[in-house]
């Protein structure tokens, strides 16, 4: 699922398309604040996130019942007592969901954050060495990319020993960078022939810093970007992995609600409330970070803005 | 032209080695034993359990040193043997990947195509529709974001549970024996609908979105301005641009190939169909390690081959690559 | 390529889907290997229901290719086969249902219920002296390729399953059993030889070996027999093979039937079609639309829909609905401390609330296990004096007690006991992740033994991760029921007692419990004839003695014989107020323990 | 006369504010001129060859006229000003490396180009192949993909299709610059065969390069900062400037075909000023050796000799005191 992710011409390009014969603006962060403010595709979406961000957080401290206690009539649809009703043991659903949703939010970013380490890594060395460096890389690049990351990372994890919400992500972040690291390495390429980078090398600054100090920075935009991409595909691949069964083996995640409640018979018994809120969180979650995506990307990216 | 075809061929068949090699390599490594957990199955009596396991491990080929086993696990792959499953024993993986292959190719091809197909036609009327592009946009983005198995469970519940208007699992109705009959076609179909509507309905947004972006872009480009400082007909300027921007769609293809097998996956397992992601869950389920193998093994292989189409699509239809190829580039 | 071309395409696409689409199911349709071997000497009329009034000459001499089953006469059912059917030897023990029972049979049956053994190929089976068993086959049974069956077919059997990697093998005194040698002595009489019999197990094998044809198996390698197929097989029971596929099995009707003529018998259904079973949600969705008609998944909450108006049917209609199947253990590490002290077994067997999980986690579909554990139908062999006595109940204050007692003391204040030595006690009570009915009985157990102050926590990895660490015996506790119901109470002894331990236990005894002692009088048990009823009564209060003064596993609850039928279709199902009491399942093992009967019994219901 | 220009102002619409691009430009081309445009990046220059031919958004017309043959060009209304595209105006562009279909072979674009206005491709067929002769090209390239072909024949077959029409106005936005000084010199005379040849009536080329126009222009327009400094005969502008700025532009033209895109006249100490907010007055002022009081207000374009004009307070008392 972390393939779903948009292709690499949903990002900018970083080099900031010039504004035809427009001076310079006073500051390009301002500018780019007063298009974030003013861009609903922005701001909804992240309002969204964050209302379940700020669930997640909060959540927990609003319900009173363990993540896996009986604390109802159990299969009772919901009400007053039980927001989300409870499933057939009697549980909380909405119990199980605040925690899911926290699950979901760390799987995100710690498994968008090392793919977005990895990506980035591969990308810069790749792009700004080249040569015989980056022919490897990009060997390597494209044997991940290629191969179905579902599928791999189901060997994994049916072998994996004892499995947790930390694992999965570092599974899923070290599987899901590929597209990324090709994004990335391609814009580092163009930057690198930049006339400050060929300076910056010139002067005998060390490649680490040049691409740290010269070329990430100019790209920032566009890291962020990916960043987001990775975030919101690393929650699907978790959810598709926990639906499978080869979630974390303790804790809740939104995935593994809707893969019991599969077990547990809930379509055939018509407990829809046991399915629906965790599956419909992540649609939202992921989809309002892409609409997000495209917000930042008319922001980042003049040309896009008056269409 | 094969300088080309040479480069991509040598790193699928670099991926393909990678991917036997670590296949091979993670039962062999990793605790657990498939010899003793399919023992255990099958007997009781403590006195049985040496010879079984002794047999087995000659059986399966484990009392060979370990280069041989790897050269052996080649030699067996090149024949198209994967080996025999633990779970369903003692068939060949060959044999139940094919049984079950045919369901989910069923699934997936038209489910890839179609959606692709009207996805990429979508997203270019969207795009060209301010009001259609705003309503559209958001819809979406929600449905590539949208788990397949949670829509496959929202239309099982909705379609077939509340409204009985489909079944709610498996391929063809009990009763049924397979014939060429029409209401064993029929029967097929309904089986069959859910499904893929659900690959079908994730996988258009992806498609809708990617074009409504890319065709923005082309629009953007610079031949486009300069037909428009022609004075060529919008009607042209968008031609054009709905063309080029299908060939980004088409490597799209091959990227995505990896993301609708796994929403196939877990799709089948919503409604039970009896294809490869069934298959997968059971070996995931029944700890028969190789025919998880032979599953992940036959899915790379077949993303490879498709990967390999694609290139070759994409060939054809695109100019720059096909001539940059023969060198004919001044 | 223009828009034109474009719009060609789409065309083409729809009709590369039809295509497809059509081909998927065809590319999967039966193609029964070659099914000759098996098919009924023609022109009988299997496809007319015994009810109808067609006449029966209308039945083509060549019948059609079934294309639709005929819902009156044909019997679903789903519950045993989890996977594409794939192997029909029945001296491999993961054969397809009715492998054993409906196609290939067994000298006797074996009623649990009854405690009888019916005799079935076998006429009848005595000890002729205390070494020598005699079994008399019946006269004129054939095998369905017309062959007839004789005590020939008996001994290539038994001389088959000598092949140390089936699983049978044991049987044979070569392989640690006590039988020497099978002959024929004239076409219908067998005799068995052995060297000091063990009565317990060869009770067993008397109606769970099946019986296979010589002139079909009689040259069959060691391959062939251990790890063979056996596609096409030929039979002698009620059913042959008709077809298979991915998703279902298909056995039709032996109109020659030996037992019509010998027994009066005659099964009702003119097929079984067994289901590959999915998952347990979608059997309960068939179950209620009244597509299977006896489903034997554990379909977690159906005791809800039993009186809902689904023309759902169970054996007794009143909780716990289900026959008692098998036991489940709380199996304890003892080679570990504090598993190694029976005190602490004793008071973690006295804190656990087990009519909590039947209640709250069941929903009262199973009952409590007898505190020796052994299943009803073992009743007779319970001592009850002996349970009085040493039997635990729920008692956390008496638990309490016995750590005290036993020096066992919270003594750093956490609120958990220490041991007597005064080390911490962390210990972790682990089922397979995803098998959540355990999951929520184990977060049951470790609650109430933490409420005692034992420092239980709940662990759930991964199937095949646990089965390692138990089998290896690196682990604390586990959840297990390898042992289903059988003839004889000594499978539980064995299971509890078994020695010696091995590096890696794989069929009992997971607790790598050692008493030697009670080991003698498990093996003992097994020596003694199942007639010598007194003998087997003194042996069996001995040995319960040590287990529940031991307690080296504490019994928790008995597994249902998970058992749905439906009346839609077919009535006089198998139940607790009506006549038909025979098993209602199609597990393996099960249709020779009377699930075969079962078939005779049923009616198809009034067509309105 | 060709083209005539009017106090055109088109401004950007920024968050900044308006960036006024054009502010106030009038000038006139007449039949069989050649005009070159010069100035600095950024003093708009190609706002306005772009203005002319396609003026979309976020460029906005505020105020002006532009006639065309003594016809007023709707230029702020896109639709109503394809009639005059390619026939009346047509544009070489700045990025005609890019400007081709990638995926078309050049003459199946020329043909669906010319479908679209009705006009018979077979009919035309003899002419594109003049044409092409006339720039040197085989008639093959029209069987060729763009990525066929390199860069200058890339432009121009640009050149080809632009005229294909015989506009009025051909604008030539930057073609010389990114290429070598040979090229350069081979598609300057092009222009000029174009013109010599009436397949255009007239021409304005675009450059920040003063010495290609002096080989090929009739007369050149130098602006600054949105506004036309000096306009005059080429002759008298390369080898006579008056304002400070052309001739410190002139001056500062050490060799031929360097860009200057990307950083500051190296000459010219300080930048452009922004156009949001321009400096009052003579807005070359900030950077003007001679800058004085008189510059605060804005000084008059005036015509100080033969078709020489000159807006600059200096200039002008250098001639009032010569009078």
């Amino acid at each position: 699922m972390s393939d779903t992710l948009p292709r690499d011409t949903t990002l900018p390009a970083a080099e900031g398309v010039p504004a035809p014969a427009a001076p310079a603006p006073r500051s390009r962060r301002s500018e780019f604040l007063y298009f974030a403010l003013r861009n609903p595709k922005l701001w909804i979406g992240g309002l969204v996130v964050l209302f379940f961000a700020v669930t997640a957080v909060v959540g927990p401290r609003l319900t009173d019942y363990g993540v896996q206690e009986y604390v109802g009539p159990p299969a009772s649809p919901p009400s007053a007592e039980h927001w989300f009703g409870t499933t057939t043991f009697g549980q909380d659903v909405f119990t199980q969901f605040v925690h899911g949703l926290g699950a979901s939010f760390i799987v995100g970013l710690l498994g968008g954050g090392i793919a977005a380490i990895v990506g980035m890594t591969v990308g810069f060395v790749a792009g700004y060495r080249g040569g015989i460096v980056d022919e490897v890389l990009n060997v390597m690049t494209n044997i991940v990319l290629v191969l179905p990351t579902l599928a791999v990372l189901i060997i994994i994890a049916a072998y994996l020993e004892v499995r947790g919400v930390v694992t999965e992500a570092v599974f899923i972040g070290l599987t899901s960078w590929p597209w990324a690291a090709r994004a990335i390495r391609a814009q580092t390429f163009s930057l690198a022939a930049r006339d400050f980078v060929d300076l910056a090398r010139l002067t005998g600054v060390p490649t680490r810093k040049i691409i740290l100090g010269e070329i990430a920075p100019n790209m920032s935009s566009y890291l962020f970007m990916t960043f987001i991409l990775l975030f919101g595909g690393a929650i699907l691949a978790a959810a598709t992995l926990d639906f499978i069964g080869l979630g974390p083996t303790d804790g809740m995640s939104l995935g593994l609600m809707m893969n019991n409640a599969v077990l547990w018979s809930a379509l055939q018994l018509g407990l829809w409330w046991w399915f629906v809120p965790p599956g419909l969180a992540i649609a939202l979650i992921v989809g309002s970070l892409y609409f997000m995506n495209v917000g930042l990307d008319e922001v980042f990216n003049p040309r896009l803005r008056t269409t | 032209m094969r300088r080309y075809f040479g480069r991509k061929l040598s790193i699928y068949g670099l991926t393909f080695f990678v991917a036997v090699t670590v296949n091979w390599m993670i039962p062999r490594f990793m605790p657990g034993d498939p010899i003793e957990s399919m023992v255990a199955r099958l007997t009781m009596r403590p006195e049985t359990v040496e010879p079984m396991r002794e047999y087995f491990e000659r059986f399966f080929g484990y009392d060979v040193p370990l280069w041989k086993q790897y050269l052996n696990f080649w030699g067996a792959l090149l024949q198209g043997d994967l080996g025999t499953s633990v779970w369903l024993f003692p068939r060949p993986v060959t044999s139940v990947i094919m049984g079950s292959l045919p369901y989910t190719l069923g699934l997936l091809l038209p489910a890839i195509l179609l959606s692709w197909w009207a996805g990429n036609k979508f997203g270019a009327i969207a795009a060209r529709n301010r009001w259609l592009d705003n309503t559209f946009l958001p819809v979406g983005y929600l449905l590539t974001a949208t788990p397949y198995m949670w829509l496959a469970l929202v239309l099982a519940f909705l379609l077939a549970w509340q409204f009985d208007l489909f079944p709610l699992a498996g391929a063809y109705s009990v009763t049924l024996r397979p014939n060429w009959s029409w209401t064993f076609v029929w029967d097929l179909l309904r089986h069959w609908f859910l499904p893929f509507a659900t690959l079908f309905i994730v996988a258009f947004g992806g498609w809708a979105i990617g074009m409504r972006n890319m065709i923005i872009y082309e629009l953007e480009a610079d031949y486009s301005r300069y037909l428009e400082s022609l004075g060529a007909p919008r009607r042209l300027i968008r031609r054009y641009s709905f063309r080029n921007a299908l060939l980004p769609q088409i490597t799209g293809l091959a990227l995505q190939l990896g993301a609708v097998v796994a929403g196939a996956l877990v799709t089948e397992i919503v409604f039970s169909y009896p294809g490869l992601g069934w298959v997968t869950l059971k070996a995931v389920e029944n700890l028969d390690f190789y025919l998880l193998q032979g599953v992940f093994l036959f899915i790379v292989a077949g993303v490879l081959v498709a990967n390999f189409l694609i290139d070759v699509v994409y060939v054809l239809v695109d100019p720059r690559t096909r001539l940059g190829m023969q060198g004919r580039a001044a | 390529m223009t828009l034109q071309r474009w719009r060609g395409f789409a065309a083409t696409l729809g009709l590369v889907i039809v295509l497809v689409a059509c081909s998927g199911g065809a590319g999967t349709g039966t193609e029964p290997a070659d099914t000759e071997g098996t098919t009924p000497p023609a022109a009988e009329d299997t496809s007319t229901p015994p009810d109808t009034e067609a006449p029966a000459d209308e039945a083509s001499a060549e019948p059609a290719p079934v294309t639709e089953y005929d819902r009156a006469t044909t019997l679903i059912t789903s519950g045993k086969q989890w996977g594409p059917p794939s192997n029909w030897n029945p001296i491999f023990s993961d054969y397809v249902t009715g492998t054993l029972g409906l196609l290939y049979e067994t000298l006797f049956l074996y009623d649990p219920l009854a405690d009888e053994y019916i005799p079935w190929l076998a006429e009848s089976g005595e000890w002729i002296s205390d070494d020598v068993y005699e079994v008399r086959l019946r006269d004129g049974i054939t095998w369905t390729d017309g062959e007839a069956l004789t005590s020939e077919d008996v001994v290539t059997t038994f001389e088959l399953i000598r092949f140390p990697a089936t699983r049978f093998s044991g049987v044979w005194a070569e392989n640690g059993g006590s039988l020497e040698s099978v002959e024929a002595v004239d076409d219908l009489t067998v005799q068995f030889t052995f060297t000091d019999p063990l009565h317990q197990q060869w009770g067993e094998r008397l109606y769970d070996v099946a019986i296979v044809p010589a002139h079909l198996w009689g040259d069959r390698t060691e391959d062939e027999v251990a790890a063979g197929a056996n596609e096409n097989p030929v039979g002698s029971g009620p059913y042959m093979y008709e077809s298979h596929d991915e998703t279902r099995m298909v056995w039709v009707k032996n109109p020659n039937w030996w037992a019509t003529e010998h027994l009066g018998l005659e099964v009702a259904p003119e097929r079984i079609v067994d289901l590959v079973n999915s998952t347990n949600n979608v059997a309960l969705g068939q179950v209620l639309a009244g597509e299977i008609d006896l489903n034997n998944n554990f379909l977690p909450g159906v005791e809800r829909l039993i009186e809902g108006g689904y023309g759902l049917h169970t054996y007794f209609s009143e909780p716990p609905y289900m026959l008692p199947a098998n036991t489940t253990w709380l199996v304890l590490n003892t080679t570990r401390p504090p598993m190694d002290d029976p005190a602490f077994r004793q008071a973690l067997a006295h804190s656990i609330d087990r009519d909590r999980i039947v209640n709250g986690v069941y929903n009262q579909l199973v009952e409590a296990a007898d505190p020796t554990g052994l299943l009803p139908i073992w009743e007779e062999y319970i001592d009850q004096e002996v349970v009085a006595e040493l039997g635990f109940t729920y008692d956390p204050d008496r638990a309490r007690q016995i750590l005290a007692d036993a020096g066992y003391a919270d003594t750093d204040g956490d609120g958990f006991v220490e041991t007597p030595d005064g080390e911490p006690i962390q210990l972790t009570l682990m089922v397979p992740n995803g098998w959540t009915d355990w999951m929520e009985a184990i977060r049951v157990v470790s609650e109430n033994a933490q409420a005692v102050g034992i420092n239980l926590v709940p662990d759930f990895p991964a199937a095949e991760t646990l089965f390692e660490l138990r089998n290896t015996g690196d682990y604390d506790m586990v959840l297990n029921n390898d042992r289903q119901m059988g003839s004889t109470p000594w499978l539980y002894f064995d299971y509890v007692f078994q020695l010696p331990i091995h590096d890696v236990q794989l069929s009992g005894n997971f607790g790598r419990y050692e008493n030697e002692e009670a080991w003698q009088l498990v093996q003992q048990f097994d020596r003694t004839p199942r007639d010598d009823t007194d003998a087997l009564m003194d042996l069996a209060s001995q040995i319960q003695r040590i287990q529940l003064e031991e307690l080296p596993v504490i019994p928790l609850w008995y597994n249902g014989l998970w058992s749905q039928m439906n009346s839609t279709y077919w009535t006089n199902w198998p139940s607790a107020e009506g006549d038909n009491h025979y098993l209602p399942t199609t597990w393996n093992n099960y249709w020779n323990m009377t699930a075969v009967l079962m078939l005779t019994e049923l009616e198809p219901a009034s067509q309105e | 006369m060709s083209l005539r220009v009017e106090d055109l102002r088109v401004y950007y619409q920024t968050l900044e504010g308006e960036v006024k691009a054009l502010d106030g430009v009038s000038f006139a081309i007449a039949d069989g001129e050649i005009m070159g445009l010069a100035g600095e990046s950024g003093c708009g220059k190609s706002t306005l060859a772009q203005s002319i031919v396609r003026l979309v958004p976020p460029m906005k017309l505020v105020g002006g006229v532009v006639e065309l043959d003594g016809e007023k060009l709707p230029i702020d209304d896109f639709e109503a000003m394809n009639r005059h595209r390619m026939v009346g105006v047509s544009i070489v562009p700045q990025y005609a490396m890019s400007a081709l279909n990638p995926t078309r072979k050049i003459g199946k674009l020329i043909k669906e180009l010319l479908g679209a206005r009705g006009i018979s491709y077979r009919a035309k067929l003899p002419e594109l192949e003049n044409r092409l002769q006339l720039v040197g090209l085989p008639r093959e390239v029209l069987d060729m993909y763009p990525i066929e072909l390199s860069g200058g024949m890339k432009q121009r077959v640009v050149m080809v299709i632009s005229t294909l029409l015989d506009p009025s106005l051909l604008i030539a936005d930057e073609i010389t610059s990114a290429l070598d000084v040979s090229t350069q010199r081979a598609v300057a005379e092009m222009l000029v065969d174009f013109r010599d040849r009436e397949i255009v009536k007239s021409m304005m080329v675009v450059t920040h390069d003063v010495s290609i126009l002096y080989q090929i222009a009739d007369s050149i327009l130098i602006m600054y900062a949105g506004q036309p400094v000096e306009s005059g005969p080429a002759e008298v502008i390369t080898h006579a400037p008056r304002h400070p700025y052309t001739q410190l532009l002139v001056g500062s033209l050490p060799q031929v075909g360097v860009r200057y895109d990307e950083q500051p006249l190296s000459g010219i100490a300080g930048n452009p000023p922004g156009l949001i907010d321009p400096p009052s007055g003579c807005r070359f002022r900030p950077r003007c050796p001679f800058a004085s009081e008189r510059c605060e207000s804005r000084p008059p374009l005036v015509e100080i000799g033969d078709g020489h004009s000159v807006a600059c307070w200096k200039v002008m008392e250098e001639e009032d005191a010569r009078v």
